[in-house]
């Protein structure tokens, strides 16, 4: 499985592998993620698609070891510039968090902590990995501020998080992404929680700070455009399993797997559907919880080209020919 | 800031002006001015002529003008059983209430907060089931029972600590406050009587503190927090802790007032010569203006607590320091 | 007046058959309610509630010991060696008999005298459990009245809003802020003046009732008026006025029902803290009268024969006080953790 | 030529909440003196508005433009700070509840969370007959239990659940059954607000065509409230975008999407991230938002706007009709100027 060659620039920054996070209760163990993989290369845009309770945020949580409990990962390697961060220990992985990885939330307004200022948010995060002055890791925050486009940062410094916008906040919580120079950020629905004209400004920030500064990004939305407008790669997650994985491209315009296919049918924008009258392309019945997830794929009792053999086997990634995506449906050659 | 403490100190004077009224009307029902005065034997034309001199028998409204006038120059009535003015009798027995509720709130500051945050940090750890556990019992034992639980145990069997009384005493500013925090007797009257008052209080606190600790410690900035990559400790005394300490001022001023009224008990079981004490013989005796004279007394010590507190919440909350809103 | 004694005076029987029936169907739905209604049983058994309770030692322990002591104390009549309130059973002959295990004790006359006699020698037992009626009697009554009370008035304020809100929760802070022992002082030393010491003792236990619901209510309604208010916010109140449906319709068939799970829990608090205050009233002699004694003024009694050692006098209805408050508060603890309501912020 | 009149007319309405509480918590200190500061949310500034029979008349807008408060004036459930809500030439807004009542059952409402709009201490069977037994005292339980079940079978749920409770459903399903609580008394009008922004891609789709079939098969007339112009494409007859409490722009669909007019209406369509398109030729908004609680002088989006100039700071525009037939507010497009 894993290569025996040491770290180059070419090995992958980021490689999950056969990922499976459980949440044990007291009656069951609930699987939120099974066997998921997935590589990412450095300066790589990756997108991480799926409607809610698909299992994408634990996973994007699960490579900074940050899932809440009960949840644990149970099964799985997560390869970081070649090391396994798996069996790594809290204090092992401390340094990383913020440091090489940095994490973008969802919601600006719940991100930054209501009594502390902005200043004193950027300022510690500098500190707990960098050996700085007070005054060095001032003036390093005001300059990523800068970088962020917000308006006479000095200032802005010694603000609470209240007194800045939903937009501002998520600019203030990329800077303190920027920080340390990552070689990794994972995003969960940055731009979900914001309105359109604000999300478009946050994804061109995000996107022309990937572009600079060659960071790997994972993108984790339910929104299949803003994917395909930001990132390289995208999968596409159901019920705790990536169905398909391929080129952005690819993935958007030719969709192998019926599930992808259906999500993309039943976006507004795109003009599929019944022709002549104006219905949109649907996708029967609702994605199945975690507590009774059908035998097969889990997709089955929702898609409309299922055989005999979906409803018995867990299909795996394969190749499809002329793509070159992977999806995980019995029917794909 | 300074809207909001005028807006505060504003607020005061409305609850003291309610406290005021409800005194007032106290006096009016329970208690009969010209029975303070004269005593029970007396004919009816005294009585009546005592009324009219009196102003009991001008309008409602004058009278209460009358009574929040005399009350605002300190002057609260006089006492039928101890034939002084009331506000100098709750002034002689005012430090020996205020040292029991401060060394019980000290007490249950310095304990309620390590315990709480502790038991929220680690809540499946044996120590916070056992905080728990034992806080849930302390809620359950009336205070007086503690009180008579810890005489029986150190004073009768074990004969350590004295069961009554305040010890030896200090004058202070030329005898206007005597204190038992300095001698070593003192000391030791004083350990059961705040036990026994920190015994009621402390397990609300514990509580309070660790249900909003583990509120908080599920909020997005605590977790983003982590993915910053902080020390726990910076983690849970910056980010967690500060948060925390908002709505545990609040609920605590307000608590903290209530010791106030737990004295009675307290100071029953050990004969502690204090407000309690005094309230309680006042009841028993009907001395009605006593009475009313500490509910003002009382009331207002409520009031400069709960706004001491509002004070200090404004400080720690920015949306209140920069904005001037809650 | 003689009319207001009269129906006050029936409080006590009627609380006591009430509860007597409520304990009644409470066995008779846990013995045959599967029988008698099976979908609702069905639903009731496979609640949230039930199912985290089977799984909860301390909960079922608490249940059970809870279940015993009504039980004991309602059908005191029956159970109870002597009966406390006959006069007859004075006897100062016996006062202070010690336990009947320990050295002076009355072994040969059991049941009677087995946890020894009160200084008025009457059987400590009995008395107990007849004064535990009398806290439990207080303690529910207390809380049926706070609760009509709180819940009326949280959600006036509530649902009105503005300068009434305003007026009302202003009142329930500063009576809070109070505590609930001093202004219970208070309303009694008002209803002493009111009614005449005699009369007072008389009724102690309807006035007691009073005066703690009166003292009480403040949490009620402030848990009441925060569900309101959050209930309020709710499109499914905006839904039902966008129907049509009348104001007081909205505020007592939508938006009550679903303000209850908090005072439900809230309740079973309350119970233990309005026997609290009515021990703590009781000990310090403004409760219950001697010849009718509830827990917290036998305890009071014991308390000056602690020094002289007849220690059991105070300990044994002070150990029950505290098994039944404790046994209470556990049940609340539990309900709080399962239901898990947005209670107001305050204890 | 056939003038059909509005079925509902939404007339100059202006809806400000007092948010500054009591006398107290107005106190404010500016240059060292004490004043009272009144805090008012200006939810909507002089909006007016038709709904023509039978259409689809989507409102658009983002957080705060006062889409919601517009749904909530036309059902009823706000006070007007000024203007009328007028149904059929009949002015409602200012009637008493019972007066209200025969347009309650006109004019019907479907919510944003369906996880909060139903009651959750009732069965759906409960949800749905209860505006039944208020509005038709004359029907009889068997008639009333026949109606509950023909509209869940209309909106896609099975009638046999009628008597379990909302956590039991999806929250598509729940969506549907908020639906079917508008359609029991057989509304002429939905005002929807945002009705299916809680919910998901898959899911979403079900709804939406839903609502076309019924609008199809019961000739509905719907006020349709969404922040998502790709919804808005598929469903609208007519658009109108609002911004911080303004109408900006009121067209037919087809005008909107093709040639918008409005500097606002275009940044928000160039901001829709479409599929596929790359990040380029975006309109670039920039500027500081202004909260509808100071809102800023003259037009509401001149410190956004990419074309303000002189009179943008200073007066407000008022909605003008083009050739097109497009109604515009802004200073910009009626000096020509884009």
């Amino acid at each position: 499985m894993t290569s025996m060659t040491p770290p180059s620039a070419a090995a992958p920054l980021l490689e999950v592998q056969h990922l499976e996070v459980s949440f044990p209760t007291k009656t069951k163990t609930l699987v939120a993620v099974r066997d998921v993989s997935f590589t990412l290369h450095r300066g790589e845009r990756l997108g991480l698609v799926g409607e809610s309770g698909a299992g994408k945020s634990i996973t994007g949580f699960s490579i900074l070891k940050l899932i809440s409990r009960p949840g644990r990962i149970s099964n799985g390697s997560i390869l970081f510039e070649g090391r396994d961060l798996v069996p790594l220990s809290e204090q092992e992985m401390r340094p990383l968090r913020g440091d090489r990885i940095s994490m973008i939330f969802q919601d600006p307004m719940m991100t930054l902590n209501p009594v502390l200022t902005i200043g004193t948010q950027m300022i510690e995060t500098l500190l707990a990995h960098r050996r700085l002055s007070r005054r060095e890791a001032r003036d390093q925050a005001i300059e990523t501020l800068r970088a962020v486009h917000i308006p006479s940062p000095e200032k802005r410094m010694d603000q609470y998080p209240h007194q800045f916008s939903g937009g501002m906040r998520q600019r203030i919580v990329i800077a303190i992404a920027l920080l340390t120079r990552p070689s990794l950020i994972i995003a969960d629905e940055p731009t979900t929680a914001l309105d359109v004209t604000i999300q478009a400004e946050i994804l061109d920030l995000l996107l022309e700070l990937a572009e600079h500064e060659g960071m790997g990004l994972l993108l984790i939305t339910h929104d299949l455009a803003v994917v395909s407008q930001v990132t390289d790669r995208v999968a596409v997650m159901y019920a705790g399993r990536i169905v398909e994985i391929g080129p952005t491209e690819q993935v958007v315009h030719a969709p192998q797997h019926p599930y992808t296919q259906g999500l993309l049918a039943a976006l507004p924008q795109t003009h599929a559907g019944e022709p002549g009258t104006g219905r949109l392309a649907q996708i029967h019945g609702i994605m199945p919880s975690l507590y009774n997830t059908p035998p097969g794929c889990a997709f089955h009792p929702r898609c409309p080209v299922r055989i005999h053999a979906c409803s018995e086997t867990v299909p795996a990634l394969r190749p499809c020919s002329q793509t070159g995506t992977l999806a995980a449906c019995h029917l794909v050659e | 800031m300074i809207a909001f403490l005028i807006r505060r100190l504003l607020q005061a004077c409305i609850v003291m002006g309610v406290i005021s009224l409800i005194g007032f009307s106290l006096r009016h029902t329970v208690g009969d001015p010209v029975r303070e005065m004269y005593g029970m034997s007396v004919s009816a034309e005294v009585r009546a002529e005592a009324r009219e001199r009196l102003g009991l028998n001008d309008p409602i409204i004058v009278q209460y003008f009358r009574f929040l006038k005399n009350a605002v120059q300190g002057d609260l009535g006089n006492s039928l059983f101890y034939q002084k003015p009331a506000l100098e009798v709750i002034l002689s027995k005012a430090p020996a209430t205020l040292e029991l509720v401060f060394t019980s709130a000290l007490l249950i500051t310095l304990l309620s907060v390590p315990c709480g945050i502790y038991s929220a940090i680690h809540p499946r750890r044996l120590l916070s089931r056992i905080i728990l556990g034992v806080s849930t019992v302390g809620v359950s034992v009336p205070v007086f029972f503690t009180a008579l639980m810890c005489i029986s145990l150190f004073s009768i069997t074990l004969g350590w600590l004295p069961s009554f009384g305040r010890g030896e005493l200090t004058p202070l500013f030329g005898g206007a406050w005597e204190t038992g925090f300095l001698t070593w007797s003192g000391i030791k009257h004083l350990i059961m009587p705040s036990f026994a008052l920190t015994s009621i209080m402390l397990p609300l606190f514990i509580r309070l503190v660790r249900a909003e600790m583990m509120e908080v410690l599920q909020m997005d900035y605590v977790k983003y927090a982590r993915a910053k990559g902080l020390s726990e400790r910076r983690i849970y005394w910056v980010h967690a802790f500060r948060n925390t300490l908002l709505p545990v001022i609040t609920v605590g001023g307000v608590q903290l007032g209530i010791l106030i009224a737990f004295t009675i008990l307290t100071e029953t079981v050990f004969n502690w010569k204090g407000l309690g004490g005094m309230f309680k013989e006042a009841v028993d005796r009907g001395d009605t203006s006593l009475l009313v004279a500490y509910m003002v007394v009382v009331g207002a010590l409520f009031v400069v607590v709960n706004t001491v507190v509002d004070v200090i919440y404004g400080m720690v909350n920015p949306m209140v320091r920069v904005v001037g809103r809650k | 007046m003689e009319t207001l004694f009269f129906i006050l005076s029936w409080t006590q029987p009627t609380i006591n058959a009430l509860a007597i029936a409520a304990l009644s169907l409470f066995f008779l739905w846990m013995l045959g309610g599967r029988f008698l209604m099976p979908a609702a049983w069905g639903r009731f058994a496979d609640s949230h509630l039930v199912y985290s309770f089977r799984r909860d030692a301390v909960a079922k322990g608490s249940l059970g010991i809870l279940l015993v002591l009504l039980v004991a104390s309602f059908a005191c009549p029956w159970i109870a060696p002597t009966n406390p309130y006959d006069p007859a059973s004075l006897d100062l002959m016996m006062a202070q008999t010690p336990p009947a295990w320990m050295e002076g004790g009355e072994p040969d006359q059991l049941p009677a005298f087995v946890l020894g006699a009160d200084d008025q020698g009457r059987d400590l037992l009995s008395t107990m459990l007849y004064g535990m009626r009398v806290s439990l009697v207080i303690g529910i009554g207390a809380v049926l009245l706070q609760a009509v009370l709180g819940i009326a008035i949280g959600l006036t304020a509530g649902y009105l809003g503005k300068r009434v809100e305003m007026l009302l929760m202003r009142l329930a802070d500063v009576q809070l802020s109070f505590s609930t022992l001093l202004v219970a002082i208070f309303i009694g030393a008002m209803f002493r003046t009111a009614f005449g010491v005699a009369s007072y003792e008389r009724l102690a236990v309807p006035i007691l009732i009073c005066i703690i619901g009166l003292a009480e209510w403040p949490q009620y309604a402030r848990t009441v008026r925060a569900s309101v208010l959050a209930e309020k916010k709710k499109e499914y109140v905006e839904a039902a006025r966008v129907v049509g449906l009348p104001a007081w319709r909205i505020m007592l068939r939508h938006i009550l029902p679903n303000t209850l799970s908090p005072v439900l829990v809230i309740s079973t608090v309350q119970v233990a803290n309005a026997m609290m205050t009515e021990a703590g009233l009781s000990f310090l002699g403004f409760g219950m009268p001697v010849t009718q004694p509830s827990l917290g003024s036998l305890i009071n009694t014991g308390f000056e024969y602690l020094l002289s050692g007849s220690w059991w006098i105070t300990i044994f209805p002070g150990a029950l006080l505290v098994v039944l408050i404790l046994s209470i508060n556990l049940l609340g603890d539990f309900c709080r953790d399962v239901m898990n309501p947005r209670l107001y912020k305050g204890m | 030529m056939i003038m059909s009149t509005a079925l509902v007319s939404i007339r100059n309405v202006v809806k400000h909440f007092d948010i500054s509480g009591g006398l107290l918590e107005q106190l404010r200190f500016s240059g060292g003196r004490p004043t009272l500061k009144r805090t008012v949310v200006h939810a909507l500034n002089d909006v007016s508005l038709d709904v023509q029979q039978g259409e689809t008349l989507a409102v658009v807008g983002e957080s705060g433009c006062g889409k919601s408060t517009l749904a909530r004036a036309v059902v009823c459930l706000h006070q007007l700070s000024s203007g009328e809500i007028h149904y059929r030439d009949q002015r409602i807004d200012h009637l008493p509840p019972a007066r209200l009542l025969p347009f309650r059952t006109k004019l019907q409402m479907i919510f944003q969370d369906p996880y909060a709009s139903l009651n959750p201490r009732m069965t759906v069977q409960r949800i749905l007959e209860e505006p039944l037994r208020l509005h038709h005292r004359a029907m009889t339980p068997a008639q009333i239990a026949e109606r509950v079940a023909a509209v869940m079978e209309q909106v896609g749920v099975r009638a046999s659940w009628a008597r379990q409770y909302p956590h039991e459903f999806s929250g598509g399903q729940r969506q549907r059954i908020s639906i079917a609580r508008a359609l029991i008394v057989d509304p002429e009008c939905i005002v929807a607000d945002e009705p299916i922004s809680a919910l998901d891609v898959s899911i979403q789709a079900q709804i939406l065509n839903l609502m076309m079939d019924l609008q199809e098969s019961r000739a509905l007339t719907y006020l349709f409230i969404s922040h998502d112009l790709n919804v808005v494409r598929r469903i609208a007859t007519r658009v109108a975008v609002m911004y911080l409490g303004s109408l900006c722009e009121l067209a037919t669909a087809r005008q909107l999407f093709e040639s918008p007019r409005h500097p606002y209406t275009q940044a928000l369509l160039s901001a829709i991230p479409a599929l596929g398109r790359g990040r380029r030729g975006r309109i670039r908004l920039s500027g500081e938002l202004s909260t509808p609680i100071d809102l800023p002088r003259g037009c509401v989006f001149h410190p956004r706007c990419p074309h303000a100039y002189e009179p943008c700071r200073v007066d407000t525009p008022a909605p003008q009709t083009l050739d097109t037939g497009t109604v515009v507010a802004c200073h910009a497009v009626r000096d020509g100027r884009i």
